[in-house]
């Protein structure tokens, strides 16, 4: 047993974590501490950052064009990421198409798709939820028949994040209705210039535009955008859910937030119980994090315990997120920004807390998507306990 | 003892609850918010018509007689279909200040009462969390006429207000409220927008001439106002807590999952009984507080806090489960929960938050 | 709408507290308040109180010659009594077997029985549980066998507290196992000293010895102690289950703890803060009993709502006792008592921190016992919520 | 970064954790706390022979060099075997309070190092909490000797010491370290039952002759042993908590109620999950801790305590979790479940409750 990274891996955090800070833009990172929206254009920026040294597609093995780190790297490269107000790359093309593409996908499709993610090329959006199918994917109704050359897809999709800024969607499909639930699904990419699709934007809690609903109506997708076999689609979703999981527990974000906030308090003050309550809580969970990383090194599979990584990081990063309410107080009760003093000046307090109960409403949704924590329980509860 | 309502009371419940259910929620809320006033002046017509404003007054001043029973009973309906009505802010706040002042507010309680003024009162400022009682903001004595120099921030309707009630720290006197005519700082108001369809403002206040009050007894006055302030705030938090886990309970016998509702699985019924009792307990001790000032018990004040920290706790718990057990649609703008939940969360930020009420709760209890 | 009881009442409350204050022996006071045991004796001793001013049975009607309180007087009357170091009265006599036997009984029964009971002349026992029947009592296994003027019973009860002082038992028993399970059970009354039956103690984790295990063998109970049906005693058992449940939030109990741990605090201490938050959730149970109390006397009733009684009652009062513990710190750590300074002085810390612990331990079933509040979370979905 | 066992950290581990399956649990512990010492002095033998007592200490003062991975290793097991043998205080508080001061207690380094010599720590006092730095008990010179005079209460295995460490205020020189002969205080000290089955003694220090340990710098070595104490006095929290998870998942899945297992509730499935959470969460956090402190990472002090406060957290939520889903059975004398609890709150009582750790977290934080 020993705690310390090697000279070589913290070497590469310092790296990694070196070379974004040297290349973060001051606008979007000044926007991502505040906690403001970014734009497309300020995301792309970014990304070509990330994609300039081949750490877009993190996760990707060398094999397809990824920077192939092990697992110890992947995870230093998260926590480096992670300490920086960075934003988070857009997930639909390198964590989860992606892999989905280099594991079924025939050589002609990895060809055409993979270079294009690794670069930043094509923004994709994700076409799994329906409206009365969230966390149960068995009772999908788009439907794709074939017609010659083409499968006509029609159908309704909802929860598709940034749907008005994409270029692909990817997309669950029953191609046979006559089978089990499970069995008539396939994986079709779509291009979302193919007319028949309509978006409609579905405004959150916290104001925000940043999911919709996709209606799909007569859309013609070409049969070589089929991923793998027919009917097969379901085994792959399913891959793919299960590879996001490890990743999911967001503790270097919430570090780097908690961290602000105990800046800001005396050791005496109540707030900083409060704070050391939850900084107790987050060091359990990342060094749990190690722990299923260090299975894993040593060859082991953590599997569903990694559930475990999904329930409390996000649980922590609400509670966070909720201490930041608490510690601004009525600062935080107004949402418009930039008030001015008499003398023109804009006062401390407002701006930081601007976005502050805005970011409390959006995190809720942290223990409502990628799997509800209610199914990463039942998952545990039979993976894990056997029950 | 007795939680029953009587008939007045009843009668007060009932038409405030059908003027609600005819003419609030959510998309009604949300249109008067982009209101000039940022609330439906006809509505507060309506208000100040059926006696509403009067109910919380004494007899004497004009009022029902209601106390703060009468403000609990109007501010939960309110609640409940997410009014943005300065009801809180002008009727409870300012007038239970101006009540206890006496003659020489009496045209001011009266306009009021009438809903010809509306008040709002200058509190917050920047950056000091729930310091009430040293408001940076000063007032002087200029050539025998008060003036007040300073920001006041997230104050409630300012854009609408005839006036403020200002939070001022006296040069070698502490604390004193004072009065500000809304023109004087027509100028320097920065109107926002609160995250709950409320709108709210900053104020520059800058040599704004200003009539003092209180006699030295501010804080007093004050405090004493905020009694009935939090328990009417807290009723406002449990209108809309019932209504979000109403809605809720409604979605979960409705929605199915996995080829069931929602409503059978075991690990959500316990989670909507334990929400189920979280909104009891705050509806007792909210009515509890609301008689024991009423009626002007010894524990009125401690209960006052007590009711207003359930409140938020039972607000919270709801609120969160809430959006948790509808999933996604539970964050879309499409439903009224998120609405519920945020205006919970603005109380909680203006009124003050658990921890701070809980330290005074503390001393009153020593 | 007023808060306030009438002046009468109050009356009522400064007589019962006055009364009961002015005759609780010092030694019993004093063990109460320790959170020692009291022995049989000591439990008669205080009850012989109770009884000579018919305050023993003090829920039962005056027809039944119980003292015929209304809601309002019941209630006031457990808070008075709550509000002393005075042990609670044994339940199984008064609020158990006795409404049983005034509402179901035949007159020569409630001749025989009721009057012993108030006076404090029979203790009781209750034979409901079994080894696998615990809240499930669908699946009771004691069987009854008619054998003339007799029921020869055989089987075995657990949880049976005070069985080792009990001079009668009530007892649920099979009278016909061809049925549906609930439709085939009989209400008897068993005599402790018919032969065949057992006692073996069950030792609890706060080292006391309250529960036993009964078991009976070939025990013959005479026809005439059948209480109603035969059949119907699964009824007659549930009601005396709804019956208990609103009396069971131990409110007061709680209320005179949490004020004496206040009286021990700085009003700046962090322990401050954590009595106020439990007392804050004990004023919100309070004013709940009270409401539905409101509801009883404008002739409503509150129906399984009062679950929430029971549910929030247990678990202020477990937080109530571990917060104690936490407050006495390694004073609580020790289980034997007396220890002395050199000069022969008895320390102030250990005595008072005795008990602390079992106390602690013992208070753990209380979430169990009376309907798990599992159990009561289920009735309260089904029958409140109806999910 | 490896949180796997090398070839040493898993004989150790699995030689301690066989001996206590072979020789341990609750039968057992309780036969042990009635013998004269508390303990079984046959295990304790063992312990000594199998070099168990060694592991903590480095190689160049006669142990194996494993550090706190050791402690921790082998408290674990105890925890699981509710053993009530003396490692914590006189391997793990006191080795580790002498392993810091030198030559001068080689002997007595070595006594212990060998099971030779059990010593305690005479630590707490009655009304005095957690407030370690200030000790009423007194030191003072009397011709050119220290005597103690004190009550010191709770101190584990007094009986079966041969020697305590004394914490004592010195005269205008603040918190001092002594060591005092068993011999001294033979006749004052008062045995008792800890709630766990361990035992302990209330000691009466009248004019106890004395030797001093430390030169002014008790307090700083004194601390810095409880870092390691910590950290295995949670170990036997998890090895406690574990035993109780694992007893109750296995209940849950053979138990039956209203027809089915007790582990096809969801509401059951959900709090299981969750227990395993917590006990995973204790685990990961005090392997990190031990790694740290042997490896001499800066922020092993704090971990230190972040690492016990979450054994805490999660023991009791374990436990008490543990016994509501027995139901009645749980309750018992008969199951181990009991004896898991009452030795995870003995230890939260003898080290500290969350909120005195929380506190100097803070300030190391800070």
């Amino acid at each position: 047993m020993d705690l310390a990274f090697s000279p070589e891996d913290l070497q590469f955090y310092e790296h990694v974590r070196d070379t974004l800070a040297a290349n973060l833009p001051a606008d979007i990172e000044e926007k991502e501490r505040l906690g403001q929206r970014l734009s497309k254009e300020d995301m792309l920026r970014w990304q070509d950052v990330l994609a300039a040294n081949n750490w877009l597609a993190a996760g990707w093995p060398a094999e397809y064009g990824g920077p192939g780190f092990n697992a110890t790297r992947r995870y230093l490269f998260e926590q480096a990421y992670g300490s920086l107000y960075a934003p988070p790359p857009v997930q639909f093309g390198i964590t989860m198409v992606g892999p989905v593409i280099y594991n079924y996908a025939n050589q002609e499709q990895k060809d055409r798709f993979l270079p294009a993610i690794r670069e930043n090329k094509v923004w994709w959006c994700q076409g799994y939820s329906e409206p009365g199918a969230g966390s149960d994917l068995a009772s999908l109704k788009t439907k794709a028949v074939r017609d010659g050359d083409h499968y006509v897809v029609n159908g309704q999709k909802t929860w598709t994040t940034w749907a008005h800024w994409a270029d692909w969607m990817f997309c669950l499909v029953k191609t046979d209705t006559t089978c089990k639930p499970q069995a008539g699904i396939s994986f079709l990419l779509i291009d979302m210039k193919t007319p028949g699709i309509t978006i409609r934007p579905i405004k959150t809690i916290d104001g925000d535009h940043e999911v919709n609903e996709v209606f799909l109506e007569n859309v013609r997708v070409p049969v070589e955008n089929l991923i793998g076999e027919e009917g097969a689609g379901w085994g792959y979703g399913k891959a793919l859910l299960e590879h996001e999981r490890f990743i999911m527990s967001g503790s270097a974000r919430s570090r780097r937030n908690l961290k602000e906030l105990r800046k800001q308090v005396a050791a005496n003050s109540p707030f900083a119980q409060e704070i050391s309550r939850l900084e107790i809580q987050l060091r359990a969970l990342e060094f749990l994090e190690l722990r299923l990383l260090s299975t894993m090194n040593a060859g082991g599979n953590p599997g569903p315990r990694a559930s475990a990584l999904k329930i409390r990081g996000t649980e922590i990063a609400q509670a966070i997120s909720r201490l930041r309410l608490e510690m601004l107080g009525p600062d935080a009760v107004g949402v418009s920004q930039g008030f001015m003093e008499a003398d023109g000046s804009l006062p401390a307090g407002p701006a930081e807390a601007a976005m502050a109960m805005p970011t409390y409403l959006n995190l809720r949704k942290l223990t409502i998507w990628g799997g509800s924590n209610e199914i990463q329980r039942m998952v545990m509860a039979k993976a894990t306990l056997g029950l | 003892m007795n939680f029953e309502y009587d008939e007045t009371e009843q009668m007060l419940a009932d038409s405030v609850h059908r003027f609600m259910d005819d003419t609030a929620g959510m998309e009604k809320a949300r249109a008067d918010a982009a209101l000039d006033k940022g609330y439906s002046a006809d509505s507060w017509n309506t208000c100040a018509e059926m006696g509403w404003l009067a109910a919380p007054f004494a007899e004497e001043n004009g009022g029902f007689g209601l106390g703060a029973v009468g403000s609990m009973i109007v501010e939960e309906a309110l609640g409940k279909g997410l009014s943005p009505l300065p009801y809180l802010t002008s009727v409870v706040f300012s007038g239970k200040i101006l009540e206890q002042l006496g003659e020489a507010v009496e045209d001011l309680l009266e306009g009021v009462i009438s809903g010809e003024k509306v008040l709002s009162i200058a509190l917050h400022e920047t950056g000091k969390g729930y310091g009430y009682e040293t408001p940076s903001t000063t007032a002087t004595l200029q050539n025998g006429e008060w003036v007040v120099n300073g920001a006041k921030s997230n104050v409630v309707s300012a854009g609408a207000a005839d006036g403020f009630i200002v939070s001022a720290t006296v040069d070698g006197d502490g604390f004193g409220l004072f009065y500000v005519e809304a023109g004087e700082v027509a100028a320097n108001i920065r109107e926002i927008n609160l995250v709950d369809n409320r709108r709210a403002g900053h104020i520059s206040f800058v040599a704004a001439k200003a009539a003092r009050l209180d006699e030295g007894n501010g804080l007093e006055i004050f405090d004493n106002a905020l009694d009935e302030v939090l328990i009417a705030a807290a009723s406002e938090n449990l209108g809309a807590m019932q209504a979000a886990f109403d809605q809720t309970l409604e979605y979960a016998k409705i929605r199915k999952q996995f080829g069931k509702e929602l409503g059978k699985f075991q690990v959500l019924q316990h989670r909507l009984v334990d929400m189920s009792i979280k909104v009891e307990e705050a509806r007792s001790i909210i009515m509890a507080a609301a008689m024991a000032l009423k009626e002007g018990h010894e524990d009125a004040k401690s209960l006052s806090r007590a009711a207003w920290v359930q409140s938020l706790w039972s607000g919270r718990h709801v609120g969160e489960e809430a959006i948790q057990i509808h999933g996604g649609i539970g964050m879309t703008d499409e439903l009224e929960i998120g609405d519920f939940v945020k205006r919970i969360n603005a109380n909680e930020l203006l009124f003050g938050i658990p921890m701070h009420h809980i330290e005074r709760y503390n001393t009153l209890m020593a």
